[in-house]
């Protein structure tokens, strides 16, 4: 079910790239070494993408707006 | 057709049959039934829209057991089967007129072009997202370019709740858009993305790609292709058309058929940082 | 007990006194916290046994870090304060004064009604094999050490690197029958059973773990992956690249140069083939411990020659003294969850005799009476744990009490050294009571393992248990973030509040009591079906046994004999005569099952017997409807009369037909239906069937020629015996492959039947008298059946177990329980044992007068439900139905689980998953950003 | 509105001052996101950051009650640039010397010091504003409701007029209503002064004709405005009050000045379709019928008169308005009866010259904008086409005047009041709506952050905001859509009754429309 809608999520999220900004990985409780690794690539890799830029448009929208003209 | 409606009002094959009337030369959606069965003389047939099968949706909620009769296009049959699958009208229940519909070349002439890519939207978009542009265009918008744009769309919504209300196949009885834990209520600008990102997902599986909430749009936001992109997710994931069949929506059903892989973390392409 | 040792038993069934050594652990259990520190502070390294030598431990210990009780002990033959006098460190250090050097040695006498021996085994030891290099080549490791090298609490941190120089191996060889199926080396003449499965199951995990494209090659004589689901999993490494290779690859050799390993094996054809690997993985054996051997000597049990209890087929988990039982490797190779159910049916074996002083020595719970809150404003209290060093050596715990005390609806925090120590458990009740508290926090480790205990202090505090929240700050926080106290201690701040703004809005939950009606209902009069009636039956409660024909005994019935020799038919009409003279069992013959409603505890099943029909209340059910045998299309079975089935060849030998006599060259052929595209699976008996009845045909007529054309010839465990029994009666096993399968054609009264030899490399025809097929077992699919009882099938048609290990005779659905071939293909013996396991299994129910449902369950609010049945669709344990009157759905508190996949799936928001609703995840979303 | 509601989509450039137009007016504001769309340039200026300002070319938050200095500042640069349209200014208006004589006083820099606005963003807007026509020029209360509100709309038309806008399709000075039809109110003679048409009751001839078919004398005199009928109330001279469909009690400034009035009345009579605050003190209460229980015509902001079109009869004893005052007024002796309200219609069309061609055949569902004044007019999408109606457009020369109230020391902060998008004036429909009613459950106050950090107040907590007239308590909403120094209070609801704090006292000496827009308050977090 789970991954149903995650990877549903993630594919909806690519009209807006932010498809990256969400992850699904299975991990049992006995699987530490995975999730350290997981958490840890995930944490870089967000950190690398930048902050979120969904709250630019509600705060500074528009520089954001200009370049959505044709 | 008016002789075949009014045959069924009369012999009770249907208790109500839902179409469009002639008033002051505007076609009304109509209720005919056979208290006023003379009404059927104003039935009409024309490009006008509206979600009949709503109205049904409501009527049987109010008496399980009624009869509807409707008249219908190819979208209004695609959301009656979504109704179906949903278990908000039984296929026993309703009895369609099949009305002249979409375009297609099979038909001697077709009154709805209305979902023909390239005739939406009134007047052609300098700033946004086209209404007629074809889904493949905007899913090729680059990350931040398609961003720029549909934050452009997201943020000219006034929360009207029009592209719901109209929507043939929203059925709950309370709905997530007024969840203010879910969506943030108060002040326009609403809470953008999450007011459309909600609805989006609660179409999955759902829409029917008719487009009257795009037509109800005050704000021309090309709600038609944000949902056609969910539909596109839905088939090109789970194989789900939705509308054309009695299957069940892939989120409705227990995943052990799924053979989805969670995606592994790609590297940074270094495109956004 | 741990650390003990039984020495003695006296007395006989019913009561024995069992003399028990318990060994100084010189730590005392009950103020150890198993902080760790004394494990730091000990100076002395010593070999980690666990860790099979790979790593080092010190001398005072645990063996794992998962072990139960989690409580430290010195090992004093290694401890430097036993061997030389001086140091104790441990002592000076340890924070809780547990160490105790002055602990000794107590005998402690137990009077007990019966015992159960589950001793498990002993791995192989390969040094004795000079070929194999064990002892001189580190990267010759055995199956139990590459265990370790996999594992992430291993000596590599589950980083896939070879002993000799930690670098990461490319490719490994697996060695198959190390230790197994080798009478002149070792006197193993068993095959362990488990080897070949677990040898899969390593070289998936290590392509899993390894960063290149891992070369794994196993070297095998036949793939035994008869257990369920096996030969699938054994296809999907095959397909996905890993290589079997057919050969018992004889000699490892050091490489010249660096430390690969060069291995010499003989191909199918039987050409030489050398090849090097980076590692060798030995699939040890499975033995008996010495230590065990002479237990048993002393308690008087019979052994077999290798030093496995003797039991008999029909009572597999009786030893040969009354009252004592075994199960597990003890009574033979196998795996796991033959295991679980060997362990669940010895307990059944043994509590039989027991049934009547059941509920004597129990003692009844005093609950406070609970106070309503529900009007109070939240009032909570915090406690934050130090765990020792353990959370307080990160975080800096005031800190965090002290930012908790500004959080909204705190009204008192408090920190502990241990928040789970007993006087902090009543210091906890009575601070409740005087602070008025209305919801706890309790930041500290794992609801995993301690929700209960907390929950269980405000029950005696008089709160209502759900009004309580964990945030786990030690395996989240100071566990992760050992490095950085400053990160660890805001970490901990937001799980607080977190935890903090959920708590507020918990409600108080009721689980109610339901009546169990103690009796149970067995579906299906085949062996197992019999046995657990007769089980439960002995245990004292009533049973209505089904069975759809007109006899009792199923598809034994046209079974001559177990594969350890004892007559099928004996058995049977014991069962019978016992069924029909115990009271408690009421049989329903020629009956089948019209509908089932109901839950654990409260079923009510319609019996239709002709044409009447009978309603029976029942608490438990136990489905052993069997299996049926597959009958073949191929092989012009039904055509020609030279061609039989297995269980018509046991009809033939029964009644000593002219045609057994007559005949001159018998050819049976092993998996007819089985392991094909129609049914991907073992059928797991028929090669024990083929060389029992082999041997029996060579015993009546020494002179007959007998050719078996085979896959992998699958007679695991001690059944092996009887293979190699039949190669040394002279009977031919030759062969075949899945593309290339036998062609038989009619000639006359006998039959041609045509197959290649993979050795000579020729196509052979050999005109039979009789073709015996070894096929198929196949599944009833009693879809019907299923959906009465709720409960699943897979692909194949079993019954699927709640879990395949843990929980081999659980249904997930509550109260339903499986066993015999209706779970998959299986001999008389391990359906008897699945048979008392599930009786067992049924027993833990039918024991309860009443079952807790609610608390931690959807509920849907009907004013929400618009009546899509997405969530009855999506509910895995069938608790959700549709009110056709309201149109709305209804959840079974007795059947839900509380997984939420309702709530996660309704577009409407309309059920609610009690304890975890959406105000307060979205409360606790909230907590968790307002940083 | 001159112009009509579709025409702004074809703008050159659509300029918005003190109009909030997402929530208020959502249908036009579809208008002005399209002309965007199409290739408009877009300006707004508000002293809040509304949400049409995120589309905007040039936003500008000017300070309350600044708008003629504004406004004078970019006529001030029109002219200085020779932006102006001189043939139009030459031929069609008067008055154009006097201001630019006023306009050359407000120099970028004078304007910067009033309105807060930079001189570089000033120029901006005006070169968009004069440069692509035609302008569209769109204002709500946020221009009306101050002491200066006539000036403010005169300035916008002087604007208008400067650059040649007015007459010409999408162009024009278009004022948006507040209701559906409070153009229609005002048309039929909703106003002290005038009767039908703007037809003023101080003349003679208006009179005769009136007289002559209603068979009955009028008065000469003029009536009161809601703003003179509150004194006159606390005088005395004033005894009764008949309230159709308003609900003063919630709507009208200084609260307790008012209600204290309402209290001298001998006889109130409120005419609602729900229990609102006022109807709730009412000696008398006429149940009126709902939109869905009445026929009629509505005339909206664009002029254009509408059909209602009954759905279902009235529920319980309650009536249409126009059955209503048929019966008071036959009980109070002059006999009134109308079979419908078409004959009604039809009465007031042969009375009414801009109404004169219309007949509910005509009307039919799309609807006539006057003027209309014969049955073979097709109605007026524009106004003041060839020339103005008082011939030539008339420029004023207006100074500017500070608002009646600016903040202080004690009352140190500015207060602005208006609507939210999910409310309708004082809720009395919308507040009982459940949708409605999710979206905005209760008063609140808009806080700049920067504000409320000084105030030391979170989001959420409860304030106590204080005038010259009382106090209020209110939850805080952080938003920057305020600017620092601004607050703002939405007027629907009862239980934080906004005008409390308001001004009765400072209103337009013309127009006597009171200055909502503007008060001075403090703030203080509420300890309990």
């Amino acid at each position: 079910m789970t991954i149903k809608r995650i990877t549903f999520l993630q594919e909806l999220l690519g009209l807006f790239g932010l498809q990256e900004r969400v992850h699904l990985a299975w991990i049992s409780s006995a699987e530490a070494q995975k999730f350290v690794e997981v958490v840890t690539a995930f944490t870089e890799k967000i950190k690398s993408l930048g902050p979120n830029p969904l709250p630019a448009y509600r705060d500074a929208p528009r520089a954001a707006l200009a370049a959505a003209a044709h | 057709m008016k002789e075949q409606i009014k045959s069924w009002l009369e012999q009770g094959t249907v208790d109500v049959f839902l179409g469009y009337r002639e008033v002051d030369h505007h076609p009304i959606p109509w209720c005919f039934t056979q208290e006023a069965i003379e009404e059927v003389d104003d039935l009409v047939v024309s490009p006008a829209r509206y979600s009949l099968e709503k109205i049904a949706t409501h009527m049987a909620a109010e008496d399980p057991d009624i009869r509807i009769g409707m008249l219908a296009r190819d979208c209004n049959n695609r959301a009656l089967n979504v109704l179906y699958v949903w278990n908000q009208l039984r296929p026993e229940q309703v009895v369609t007129v099949e009305a002249n519909c979409c375009p297609s070349p099979l038909k001697e002439h077709a009154d709805c072009s209305y979902l023909e890519p390239g005739t939406v939207g009134a007047y052609k978009k300098a700033v946004g997202i086209d209404n007629h542009l074809r889904l493949e265009a905007v899913e090729a918008y680059g990350p931040e370019e398609g961003r720029n744009r549909w934050m452009y769309e997201f943020q000219k919504c006034i929360k009207c709740y029009g592209c719901r209300n109209i929507c043939p196949v929203c059925f709950c009885r309370e709905c997530s858009l007024d969840h203010d834990d879910l969506v943030g209520t108060g002040p326009l600008l609403p809470d953008i993305p999450i007011f459309h990102l909600v609805r989006a997902v609660h179409m999955a599986g759902r829409c029917i790609d008719c487009g009257l909430c795009e037509d109800a749009c005050p704000m021309d936001i090309p709600l038609r292709l944000l949902y056609q992109k969910v539909n596109r997710i839905a088939m090109d994931l789970f194989d789900y058309r939705t509308g054309t069949s009695g299957d069940q929506p892939p989120f409705s059903i227990l995943g052990d058929r799924v053979t989805l892989e969670p995606k592994p973390i790609q590297p940074v392409t270094g495109a956004e940082a | 007990m741990t650390l003990s040792e039984v020495k003695d038993i006296s007395g006989k069934e019913g009561n024995f006194t069992v003399t028990v050594a318990r060994h100084p652990r010189y730590v005392d259990m009950n103020k150890c916290i198993a902080c760790g520190t004394c494990a730091e502070k000990c100076p002395k390294k010593v070999d980690d046994l666990y860790n099979e030598r790979l790593m080092k431990r010190k001398a005072i210990y645990v063996p794992y870090s998962q072990t139960v009780p989690l409580k430290y002990a010195i090992d004093a033959d290694n401890c430097i304060y036993f061997q030389k006098g001086k140091c104790r460190a441990c002592e000076k250090f340890c924070p809780a004064g547990a160490v105790n050097f002055d602990d000794k040695e107590t005998e402690v006498a137990l009077k007990v009604g019966s015992l159960i021996l589950a001793p498990g085994f002993k791995s192989f030891d390969p040094s004795r094999y000079d070929t194999y290099a064990y002892t001189t080549l580190p990267n010759v490791v055995t199956s139990l050490e590459f265990e370790r090298i996999l594992s992430a609490t291993g000596p590599f941190m589950g980083h896939l690197s070879r002993p000799s120089d930690k670098a990461e191996p490319a490719k490994i060889a697996w060695f198959q029958c190390v230790g197994s199926r080798d009478v002149n080396r070792c006197d193993n003449g068993y095959c362990s059973s488990v080897c070949c499965m677990y040898a899969i199951k390593q070289t998936v995990i290590a392509r899993e773990h390894s960063k290149v494209p891992l070369d794994c090659a196993v070297f095998f004589m036949d793939m035994r992956t008869h257990g369920k689901d096996f030969d699938r999993y054994y296809e999907h490494a095959e397909k996905d690249g890993v290589r079997f290779i057919r050969s018992r690859a004889h000699t490892v050799e050091p490489m010249p140069e660096g430390d690969d390993l060069l291995v010499t094996y003989a191909d199918e054809t039987g050409h030489l083939q050398k090849e090097v690997f980076n590692m060798v993985v030995l699939s040890t054996g499975l033995e008996v411990d010495e230590a065990v051997v002479s237990l048993s000597e002393r308690l008087g049990i019979d052994l077999d020659e290798y030093h496995f209890t003797l039991t008999d087929s029909f009572h597999p988990v009786a030893t040969s003294v009354p009252g004592i039982y075994a199960c597990g490797a003890f009574t033979g190779p196998k795996d796991i969850p033959q295991s679980v159910m060997e362990a669940s049916a010895a307990a059944c074996a043994a509590t039989e005799s027991l049934a009547p002083a059941r509920n004597t020595c129990t003692k009844e719970l005093i609950i406070p009476p609970e106070r309503d809150v529900r009007r109070e404003p939240p009032r909570i209290g915090v406690f934050v744990c130090n765990c020792g060093i353990n959370i307080g050596g990160v975080v800096r715990v005031p800190e965090v009490a002290e930012f908790a005390r500004g959080l909204p609806h705190v009204v008192y925090v408090e920190e502990n050294l241990f928040t789970c120590s007993q006087d902090t458990q009543d210091k906890m009740t009575e601070v409740i009571k005087e602070q008025g508290l209305n919801r706890v926090v309790v930041a500290a480790c794992t609801p995993r393992t301690h929700e209960e205990l907390f929950q269980e202090t405000l029950i005696n505090a008089g709160l209502n248990k759900y009004l309580f929240e964990m945030a786990n700050i030690r395996n989240h926080d100071s566990w992760v973030h050992g490095d950085d106290p400053d990160a660890a201690t805001e970490k901990a701040k937001d799980l607080v509040r977190m935890a903090v703004a959920k708590t507020a809005l918990l409600s108080p939950l009721q689980q109610t009591d339901l009546p169990i009606s103690q009796s149970a209902l067995v579906v299906g009069g085949g062996i197992a079906g019999m046995t657990a009636s007769l089980a439960l039956a002995r245990q004292g409660y009533p049973v209505h046994l089904v069975e759809r024909s007109e006899t009792l005994g199923g598809n034994a019935r046209m079974l001559n004999q177990a594969h350890k020799g004892e007559p099928v038919a004996d058995l049977i009409q014991k069962l019978t005569e016992e069924i029909r003279s115990e009271k408690r069992i009421t049989l329903h013959e020629n009956s089948v099952i019209t509908h089932v409603d109901g839950f654990i505890g409260n079923f009510k099943t319609e019996i239709a017997t002709g044409s009447s029909r009978e309603i029976i209340d029942h608490g438990v059910a136990i489905l052993a409807t069997g299996a049926a045998e597959y009958k073949p299309k191929e092989y012009l079975y039904g055509e020609h009369e030279a061609v039989v089935t297995h269980l018509e060849m046991d009809g033939l030998l029964r009644n000593n037909d002219a045609r057994i006599d007559k005949a001159r060259q018998v050819v049976f052929i092993q998996c007819v239906g089985s392991r094909d595209d129609e049914h991907p699976y073992c059928s797991k008996v028929c090669c024990t069937h083929t060389v029992e009845s082999a041997l029996e045909l060579k015993k009546r007529n020494p002179d007959i020629n007998i050719v078996v054309l085979y896959r992998d010839m699958r007679t695991y465990g001690k059944r092996e015996d009887l293979y190699r029994a039949a190669r040394a009666a002279g009977v031919i096993f030759v062969r075949y492959s899945r593309d290339e399968k036998p062609v038989v054609t009619a000639d006359g009264g006998r039959v041609d039947v045509r197959f290649r030899d993979p050795i000579l490399d020729r196509t052979l025809t050999v005109q039979a008298d009789l073709l015996c097929l070894a096929t198929a077992i196949v599944s009833h699919k009693d879809e019907t059946l299923a959906q009465f009882f709720k409960v699943p099938m897979d692909g194949d048609g079993w019954f699927l177990e709640a879990h395949q290990k843990l929980r081999p005779v659980d249904f997930a659905n509550d109260g339903v329980f499986l066993c015999g071939m209706a779970h998959y293909p299986k001999p008389i013996d391990e359906s008897i044992a699945q048979a008392q396991a599930a009786a067992s299994r049924a027993l833990t129910v039918l024991a309860m007068d009443t079952i807790k449902v609610g608390g931690i369950v959807s509920v849907i609010d009907p004013d929400l439900c618009s009546g899509c049945l997405a969530c009855i669709q999506v509910c895995p344990f069938n608790a959700i139905s549709f009110n056709e009157e309201k149109k709305v759905a209804e959840v079974n508190e007795a059947l839900c689980k509380g997984c939420g996949a309702c709530a996660a799936t309704c577009p409407s928001e309309a059920p609610v998953l009690m304890g975890f609703n959406n105000t307060e995840i979205y409360a606790q979303i909230r907590g968790a950003l307002a940083a | 509105m001159t112009n009509s509601i579709a025409e702004i989509e074809d703008a050159g450039c659509v300029f918005i001052i003190g109009s909030n137009t997402t929530a208020c007016h959502p249908l036009i504001a579809r208008r002005v996101i399209r002309a965007k769309e199409k290739g408009a340039k877009l300006i707004v200026a508000d002293p809040r950051n509304i949400q049409l300002s995120r589309f905007a070319d040039v936003a500008v938050n000017h300070r309350l009650g600044s708008d003629v200095a504004l406004l004078n500042g970019m006529m001030h640069i029109i002219i200085k640039k020779g932006w102006h349209a001189e043939d139009y200014i030459a031929s069609r208006t008067e008055g154009y010397d006097a201001l630019e004589e006023m306009v050359s006083r407000f120099t970028p820099e004078k304007v910067q010091a009033i309105t807060g606005v930079d001189p570089g963003d000033l120029e901006e807007m005006t070169r968009l504003y004069a440069t692509n026509p035609p302008g569209s020029l769109l204002y709500a209360m946020g221009i009306t409701q101050h002491t200066t509100g006539v000036d403010n709309v005169k300035s916008c038309c002087n604007l208008a007029m400067l650059c040649g806008y007015v007459g010409v399709r999408g162009g024009g000075v278009n004022p948006l209503r507040g209701q559906n039809n409070v153009q229609g109110a005002c048309d039929m003679g909703g106003l002290p002064n005038v009767v039908t048409g703007y037809q003023p009751v101080a003349d003679e001839a208006v009179r005769e004709k009136f007289s002559k078919a209603w068979g009955a004398e009028l008065p000469a005199a003029t009536g009161l405005t809601i703003t003179d009928m509150i004194p006159a109330m606390l005088e005395g001279k004033l005894k009764g009050l008949y309230v159709i469909g308003e609900n003063p009690k919630l709507s009208d400034p200084d609260w307790n000045h008012f209600n204290h009035a309402l209290k001298r009345l001998d006889f109130l009579v409120v005419q609602e379709l729900f229990l609102s605050e006022t109807a709730q003190v009412a000696d008398v209460v006429l149940a009126g019928a709902s939109v869905a229980e009445k026929d009629g015509t509505f005339t909206n902001t664009e002029r254009r008169c509408m059909r209602i079109n009954k759905a279902i009869d009235p529920i319980g004893n309650s009536l249409a308005d126009w059955e209503i005052i048929c019966r008071l007024s036959t009980a109070m002796g002059y006999e009134m009866r109308y079979d419908n309200p078409e004959e009604i219609f039809d009465e007031m069309a042969g009375l009414t010259k801009s109404y004169a061609g219309m007949s509910y055949a005509r009307i039919g569902l799309d609807g006539l904008q006057w003027p209309c004044p014969d049955k073979d007019h097709p109605g007026t999408p524009y106004l003041h086409k060839d020339q103005f109606t008082r011939g030539k457009g008339m420029f004023f020369a207006l100074d500017y005047k500070d608002p009646a109230e600016l903040p202080d020391e004690e009352y140190p902060y500015f207060l602005t009041t208006g609507r939210m998008f999910a409310h309708f004036h004082t809720g009395t429909m919308t507040r009982i709506s459940p949708h409605l009613d999710v979206e905005q459950k209760t008063g609140y106050v808009d806080i700049h952050p920067e504000d409320a950090a000084k105030m030391e107040v979170r989001d959420g907590d409860m304030v106590v905001l204080s005038s010259r007239r009382g106090d209020i308590e209110a939850p805080v909403r952080l938003t920057r859509s305020v600017a620092p120094g601004t607050i703002f209070l939405p007027i629907h609801f009862g239980e934080v009754p906004t005008n409390v704090l308001t001004n009765a006292e400072a209103f337009d000496p013309l127009a006597k429309i009171p200055e909502f827009k503007v008060s001075a308050v403090k703030v203080h977090k509420l300890v309990l």
